[in-house]
């Protein structure tokens, strides 16, 4: 509402998106600089991949929650839908034995269903989506507990379930930048999620949904199927972070993932896609993750007590924010 | 005597838009000043300035001779200066009441209740001044654009202003209403009020205004006095040349065969037994008063709303149409009354909303879009149909609120459609463009294609349509042949009570 | 080196217990002349939260590193990080599956469930039915003390019934509707046992709000189940010994710091206290605020 | 944006007020008559004031949320808020010594005063709400650990402090519905708030800036202070909240409070408030609070297995919310 209601004139002066881009990324090259200057240890190789690999799981998220924001919905069931797909992996690993690929398909798959009945509830019976993730969030919850007998699952009997996250492909080839496979998984998916949201239909579709849903299906779309499709592929992306996590944890942990939902819809908010729909990019939303990292992290290495870590995580998202409306602004 | 307002020299830039120019105006009070313009020309933005949205780069405001600066709307409102935008600003879930006394609410018990009563009583008072049968309290998001625009003029009216600009503001209204406009801005007129007045439809233009302004991409061209200046001159210094206006020629499509047949349509107490045909090659206009039930019967036909009873028959077979989707499928096009609402992606840039109804015919194997090729026919059409914008990548919503209705357009011409409904087509249409479309609406039809044509514009049924249906109360009231005469259409519209209370000074202007 | 960089990673921050925890760990780095940094995830489901604490902590370059794992396995990578560079790792709370950690301070919670259990089975005379409220579902601690209250009174006393095992999360507020709703749905309920301080609040505070008279048995200390000994309210409560397992955690690491070895386990014990034993020097010593 | 572009003709026929929460209600009555049947204990008048009892701090929040969601906002901070004026009141009663009625003003003035600052960094920064409340979330969770030192504080040394939620006015003059007083101030502040949006001028620029903030302003009302009156009348509720969990606790736990704004958002929608702003109840807010209690009650009382009790609260709520939108529809 707030965002299209903007003064249409002067102010409300659109940027393009290559510049958009440029501008969210100097709020993390702030911090990033801050946080050099302040601890030698920031800009070591090992902890910028330290923080890179802290981006993976919430970023994967983040990227889902961008698809679903852009069509003006809301995705509260990323966090859980994460653990869900990893206890499915679990189950279909260790409970059945079944080989990795199984795994890995398993999980997305499940995403996918999930996401799959996420969309029809959305797009058929007209259920808000705060109300039907919101549900979802907390079915997927006790399910995830059900399933796996409220014990995490581990990976031990797979050999080589950690290396999806935690082994290092690039590091293989070039020792000198071990780069977690996470990470390389992360930059995949937003590349994948960048492609369709700019180059595909449905990627079109997700954009038109949030600008006008109403004209978009008075042009004679099938808007249900379209918005289905957007949650079964945001919930497909949560399946690939809930192997993430679980291959990180080389566990299935049942009970975590309430609350994750936050973090990423804050990535995806902070990243300039606006909640009402219409307008995103997933560079952004990649950008929104690394800054909450770099904060986290950056934080840590200063050894500052954790209720202050608190207050100045909170002060630097809303200046960061406000900087990045600033600097649009004055333009 | 000093003019009311002066503007002189103004400029204004948006990113790649130059939307004014060193364009001057002034407003003497007691007189109505026509503004006119292609669209696109910046009128709404001179006017937007004038009332505090905008500000301008560029020049001097003057207010009784004296320099001011105008730099909320608020300050505007300060002055006297109120303004009708041309899209419509209502708080959709607020009534109409509560709409027109926004952010002057009557109080009670020290100002600390709002005085609903008296709200209320006050908007009665400007609706019967205004011969309009509306309830203070209805919500405005149900009212019909028509009705909405109503609540517009009103609060506009509650102001009180000295100055009083209208952009566009019977462009959703009807013959009946406009006569009502016309008495009330005569009545203002008399006070001493100063009325800038924007309209596409020439002969209003006429039969108001005192003075005429008109501006070109963004220029001044110049001003000359209404009673004297024929309109072809004004057109001409409109568009820069003049229009040849083609007489009707209704070609012989009774060998046609029917390409969409409506039987016995029934919804609720919109739409009753409505039954009709159209046939290859025909333009059916269809008529009515406001409210009769044409959008209804539209957006039944394509499935935009459920219907209780009634078949669809296209080229001889029935069709279930529960959708929009069915409809397209079935070769059906609709193109809606309210463009901001249910016809534009208003955030998205001309080129997909160009492609939003024939993504499927840009989608490569894989899912892929070729932008390349939407680029293409974007630009094939904003040439087609003049529309102003710096590229088709620019957001619709930053277009003139002309330029997005041919967009629009274009979406439905792309779609290409074997039957096409247009409800008010040339809605905030230049003279120009509307021109152009007539010519586009008749090639279409002699290219084969059937066309409906929903108008509350008489002149316009009249100068398109090879037959005309007309509608009253949700009935279809009769069918008339090309060439019928107004008063026969209107004979047919009215068998109904009017939301305006006929009076007899309503004549007097009419 | 004058002064050591210790750098301890909870399984929790905010909770009385781990700030306990905290106060022991400042206590002896005061008396060892250390700094000592105290960090633990949101919940104790927050395992990946956990990993990227001991990430940061690690690129931080401590002397050395106190640790209580959410969940052993997950951080074995980053331990042997820690071990390639140098840095002594001791574990607190519970132990660490891995031979990593040099030593290991902690309580057995099973064992003083099971002490909650025998307590509990004495005060109702032996029969009837009993509820747990506890914190957490999945977490070693919400497990372990689950287990061992319900497992005992299994085991030791067949008359006994535990008829409901809900979890809070170890919120008050929650917790006290739970416990509200395990009394109303239970009226000949004897007795609950509150598995951490939190739940053990809560289950009073429900307690209170429908006049039950029901027997309560807590878990950890705090000045509110303190005062709810004191009045009556809850009949006694198991304490654990945080402020000595953040104490010998730091001791530990500063041992190991100068080369001295370590026992493979520090026991720092739990204790069941009362109204009547809330006063003996050895149990107000770790009972905490 | 979907609820705007709603067809403007017969479909989006409006209901009153008054027949939309008969409508809200009968989920509420459904819940209630299943959960009736299915246990002896559920309609025991001891159990309806627990229940009650249960819903006054969600509820309070969630009227809160409400304010601030109607005009199109959302307020992420409600959770937080209302620990920080605990702690507030914690420390002027405790700390300081002073008497409860101080203690009280306190608490609703540093909602106040926090709501305060929320609604001027949305209005005048241009915060996203989203943004602006999430990151003074973060803000106050780590103020009120600090300010309290990480410990709880308690009211010991105030008597009659505990009476605030607990006691019975109610009780004291009928004695067969004791009905706490935390309750009533539910019902107060429900009261009060429903007033406030229907008959001031306050609760008319709520709907109008939620409905279409560009119009209102072109209208040339002051939007900014309108704004941030909203947010900062919402903030003065959450202090009443704040007194109500520190009632009922006898303390203030400054750990307290994250993840309640779920709870009190989920009311407000299930409530049939629309997130996109513009149409809502504080009566409707209060049988969604009340379905959210009732549910958690009921399926306690029955002894559903916990991660169960997740399952079912998560499609029930779903249901309810579909079951509201199906009856709607076939007025
Ligand atoms: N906020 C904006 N940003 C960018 N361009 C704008 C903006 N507002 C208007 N324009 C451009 O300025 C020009 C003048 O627009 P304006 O709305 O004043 O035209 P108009 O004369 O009122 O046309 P119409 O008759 O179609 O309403 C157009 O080219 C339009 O695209
Ligand atoms: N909010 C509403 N509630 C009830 N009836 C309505 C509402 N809005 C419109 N109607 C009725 O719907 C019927 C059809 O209106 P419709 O918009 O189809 O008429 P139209 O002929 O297209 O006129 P217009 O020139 O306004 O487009 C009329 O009887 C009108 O009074
Ligand atoms: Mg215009
Ligand atoms: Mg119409």
């Amino acid at each position: 509402m707030t965002d299209t209601a903007l003064p249409a004139g002067k102010r409300g002066v659109r940027i393009s998106g290559a510049f958009h881009r440029l501008l969210a990324f100097s709020g993390l090259i702030a911090l990033v600089v801050v946080f050099s200057l302040a601890s030698p240890n920031f800009m070591q190789t090992q902890n910028v991949l330290a923080i890179l690999q802290a981006t993976s799981v919430n970023g994967v998220l983040a990227i889902a929650a961008t698809l679903v924001i852009i069509t003006g919905g809301i995705d509260l069931s990323v966090g859980t839908l994460m653990t869900f797909c990893a206890v499915i992996t679990g189950v279909v690993l260790t409970y059945f034995g079944l080989p990795l690929p199984v795994g890995i398909v398993a999980s997305i798959l499940a995403g996918t269903g999930v996401g799959l009945v996420s969309g029809t509830i959305i797009a058929k019976l007209k259920v808000p989506p705060f109300i039907a993730t919101l549900g979802m969030m907390l079915i997927l919850k006790g399910l995830s507990l059900v399933i796996s007998g409220t014990k995490p699952i581990y990976f031990n009997d797979t050999p080589g379930f950690t290396q999806i996250a935690q082994g290092s492909f690039v590091g293989a080839i070039i020792p000198a930048i071990p780069v977690p496979n996470g990470v390389m998984i992360l930059f995949l998916v937003a590349g994948l999620a960048a492609f369709v949201l700019t180059k595909t239909a449905l990627g079109r579709y997700t954009f038109a949904l949030g600008s006008n849903e109403e004209a978009v299906r008075l042009s004679g779309v099938n808007i249900d199927r379209w918005k289905i499709a957007v949650y079964a592929t945001a919930g497909g992306i949560c399946g690939v972070a809930g192997l993430l996590i679980a291959s990180r944890l080389n566990s299935a942990q049942p009970a975590l993932g309430q609350g994750y939902e936050l973090d990423a819809i804050a990535a995806v908010v902070i990243g300039g896609t606006s909640l009402s729909g219409g307008r995103g990019t997933v560079i952004g939303t990649l950008i929104g993750a690394l800054i909450i990292s770099v904060l986290a992290n950056g934080l840590r290495i200063l050894s500052v007590p954790q209720e202050w870590q608190t207050v100045v995580t909170g002060t630097i998202i809303i200046l960061a924010v406000y900087a990045d409306i600033l600097r649009r602004r004055n333009l | 005597m000093d003019a009311l307002i002066e503007l002189i020299g103004i400029g204004k830039s948006f990113p790649g838009v130059r939307a004014l120019h060193n364009v001057n105006f002034d407003l003497q009070a007691g007189e109505v000043h026509a503004l006119m313009g292609e669209n696109g020309a910046g009128k709404s933005t001179l006017m937007k300035i004038l009332s505090g949205v905008y500000r301008r780069d560029a020049g001097d405001i003057r207010l009784d001779g004296k320099p001011v600066e105008i730099g909320s709307p608020r300050q505007a409102q300060e002055m006297g200066i109120g303004i009708i935008h041309q899209e419509l600003a209502l708080m959709r879930d607020l009534t109409a009441a509560q709409n027109i006394f926004i952010g002057r609410e009557p109080r009670q018990l020290g100002g600390w209740l709002l005085d609903e009563k008296a709200l209320n009583r006050a908007t009665q008072t400007i609706f019967d001044s205004m011969n309009l049968k509306l309830a203070p309290t209805v919500p405005v998001g149900s009212l019909t654009v028509a009705k909405q625009q109503m609540v517009e003029i009103a609060k506009a009216l509650s102001y009180r202003s000295r100055i009083l600009i209208m952009d566009e503001p019977t462009a959703a209204l009807n013959d009946a209403e406009i006569a009502e406009l016309f008495v009330i801005i005569n009545r203002l007129k008399a006070e001493g009020v100063g009325i800038v007045y924007i309209s596409h439809k020439m002969d209003e233009i006429k039969r108001i205004s005192d003075r005429v302004t008109v501006m070109r991409d963004g220029e001044y061209v110049g001003t000359v006095p209404a009673a004297t200046t024929s309109m072809e001159t004004i057109i001409s210094m409109m568009v820069g040349r003049t229009l040849s206006n083609d007489a009707l020629v209704v070609p012989n499509t009774s060998a046609a065969p029917v390409a969409l047949e409506v039987r016995n349509l029934n919804r609720g107490r919109e739409i009753r037994d409505v039954s009709f045909s159209v046939r290859q090659g025909e333009i059916l206009g269809l008529a009515g008063l406001m409210g009769a039930g044409r959008t209804e019967v539209a957006r039944a036909i394509f499935g935009a709303d459920p219907r209780d009873s009634g078949e669809i028959w296209v080229n001889g077979q029935r069709v279930g149409i529960s959708t929009p989707g069915d409809a397209v499928h079935a070769g059906i096009g609709y193109l809606s009354e309210d463009r901001k609402h249910f016809g534009l992606a208003t955030g998205m840039n001309v080129r997909n909303n160009i492609a939003l109804a024939s993504l499927a015919r840009f989608t490569r194997p894989g899912g892929l879009l070729d932008d390349g090729a939407m680029r293409k026919v974007a630009e094939r059409y904003i040439g087609q149909l003049s529309i102003k914008t710096p590229s088709d990548t620019q957001e619709a919503r930053l277009l003139s609120g002309g330029n997005q209705q041919k967009v629009v357009i274009a979406k439905w011409l792309l779609r290409d459609c074997d039957i096409l409904i247009f409800d008010e087509p040339t809605r905030g249409i230049d003279v120009g463009a509307k021109s152009e479309i007539y010519k586009l609406l008749i090639a279409l039809a002699a290219e084969g294609k059937a066309i409906i044509v929903i108008s509350s514009e008489l002149p316009e049924v009249l100068r398109l349509s090879h037959r005309i249906a007309v509608m009253c109360e949700g009935r279809l009231t009769g069918m008339l042949p090309g060439g019928a005469s107004q008063e026969e259409i209107m004979h047919l519209a009215t068998q109904r009570q009017s939301s305006v209370i006929e009076t007899t000074n309503q004549r007097k202007t009419a | 080196q004058d002064s050591y960089d210790i750098a301890l990673i909870s399984k929790g921050f905010q909770h009385q217990f781990w700030q306990a925890v905290k106060a022991g760990a400042d206590k002896a780095a005061a008396e060892f002349g250390a700094t000592v940094t105290f960090e633990g995830p949101e919940t104790e489901s927050q395992v990946d939260r956990q990993m990227d604490m001991l990430a940061a902590a690690l690129s931080r370059k401590p002397d050395a590193i106190g640790f209580a794992a959410l969940d052993s396995q997950a951080a074995t990578p980053l331990l042997q990080q820690a071990k390639d560079a140098g840095i002594p790792v001791i574990a607190f709370d519970s132990g660490v599956d891995s031979d990593i950690p040099l030593t290991t301070a902690t309580t057995d919670n099973v064992a003083a469930a099971a002490l909650a259990a025998d307590k509990m089975a004495e005060l109702i005379g032996g029969e009837g039915k009993v509820a747990v409220v506890a914190h957490d579902q999945t977490s070693r601690t919400g497990i372990d003390r689950v287990d061992g209250f319900v497992n005992r009174m299994k085991e030791a006393y067949p008359k006994i019934e535990v008829v409901s095992v809900q979890y809070g999360g170890g919120d008050q507020l929650q917790s006290t509707e739970i416990a509200k709703s395990i009394l109303l749905a239970n009226p000949d309920l004897k007795g609950i046992f509150g598995a951490n301080e939190g739940s053990a609040i809560g289950v009073v505070n429900g307690k209170t709000e429908l006049n039950s008279n029901i027997v309560v048995i807590g878990f950890d200390s705090g000045a509110a189940q303190k005062g709810f000994i004191e009045s009556g309210a809850m009949a006694g409560a198991i304490t654990q010994n945080p402020v000595g397992i953040g104490y010998e955690t730091v001791k530990a690491a500063i041992s190991a710091l100068k080369g001295e070895t370590l026992p493979p386990v520090i026991d720092t014990g739990f204790y069941y206290y009362d109204k009547a034993t809330m006063a003996n020097p050895e149990i107000a010593a770790v009972l905490y605020d």
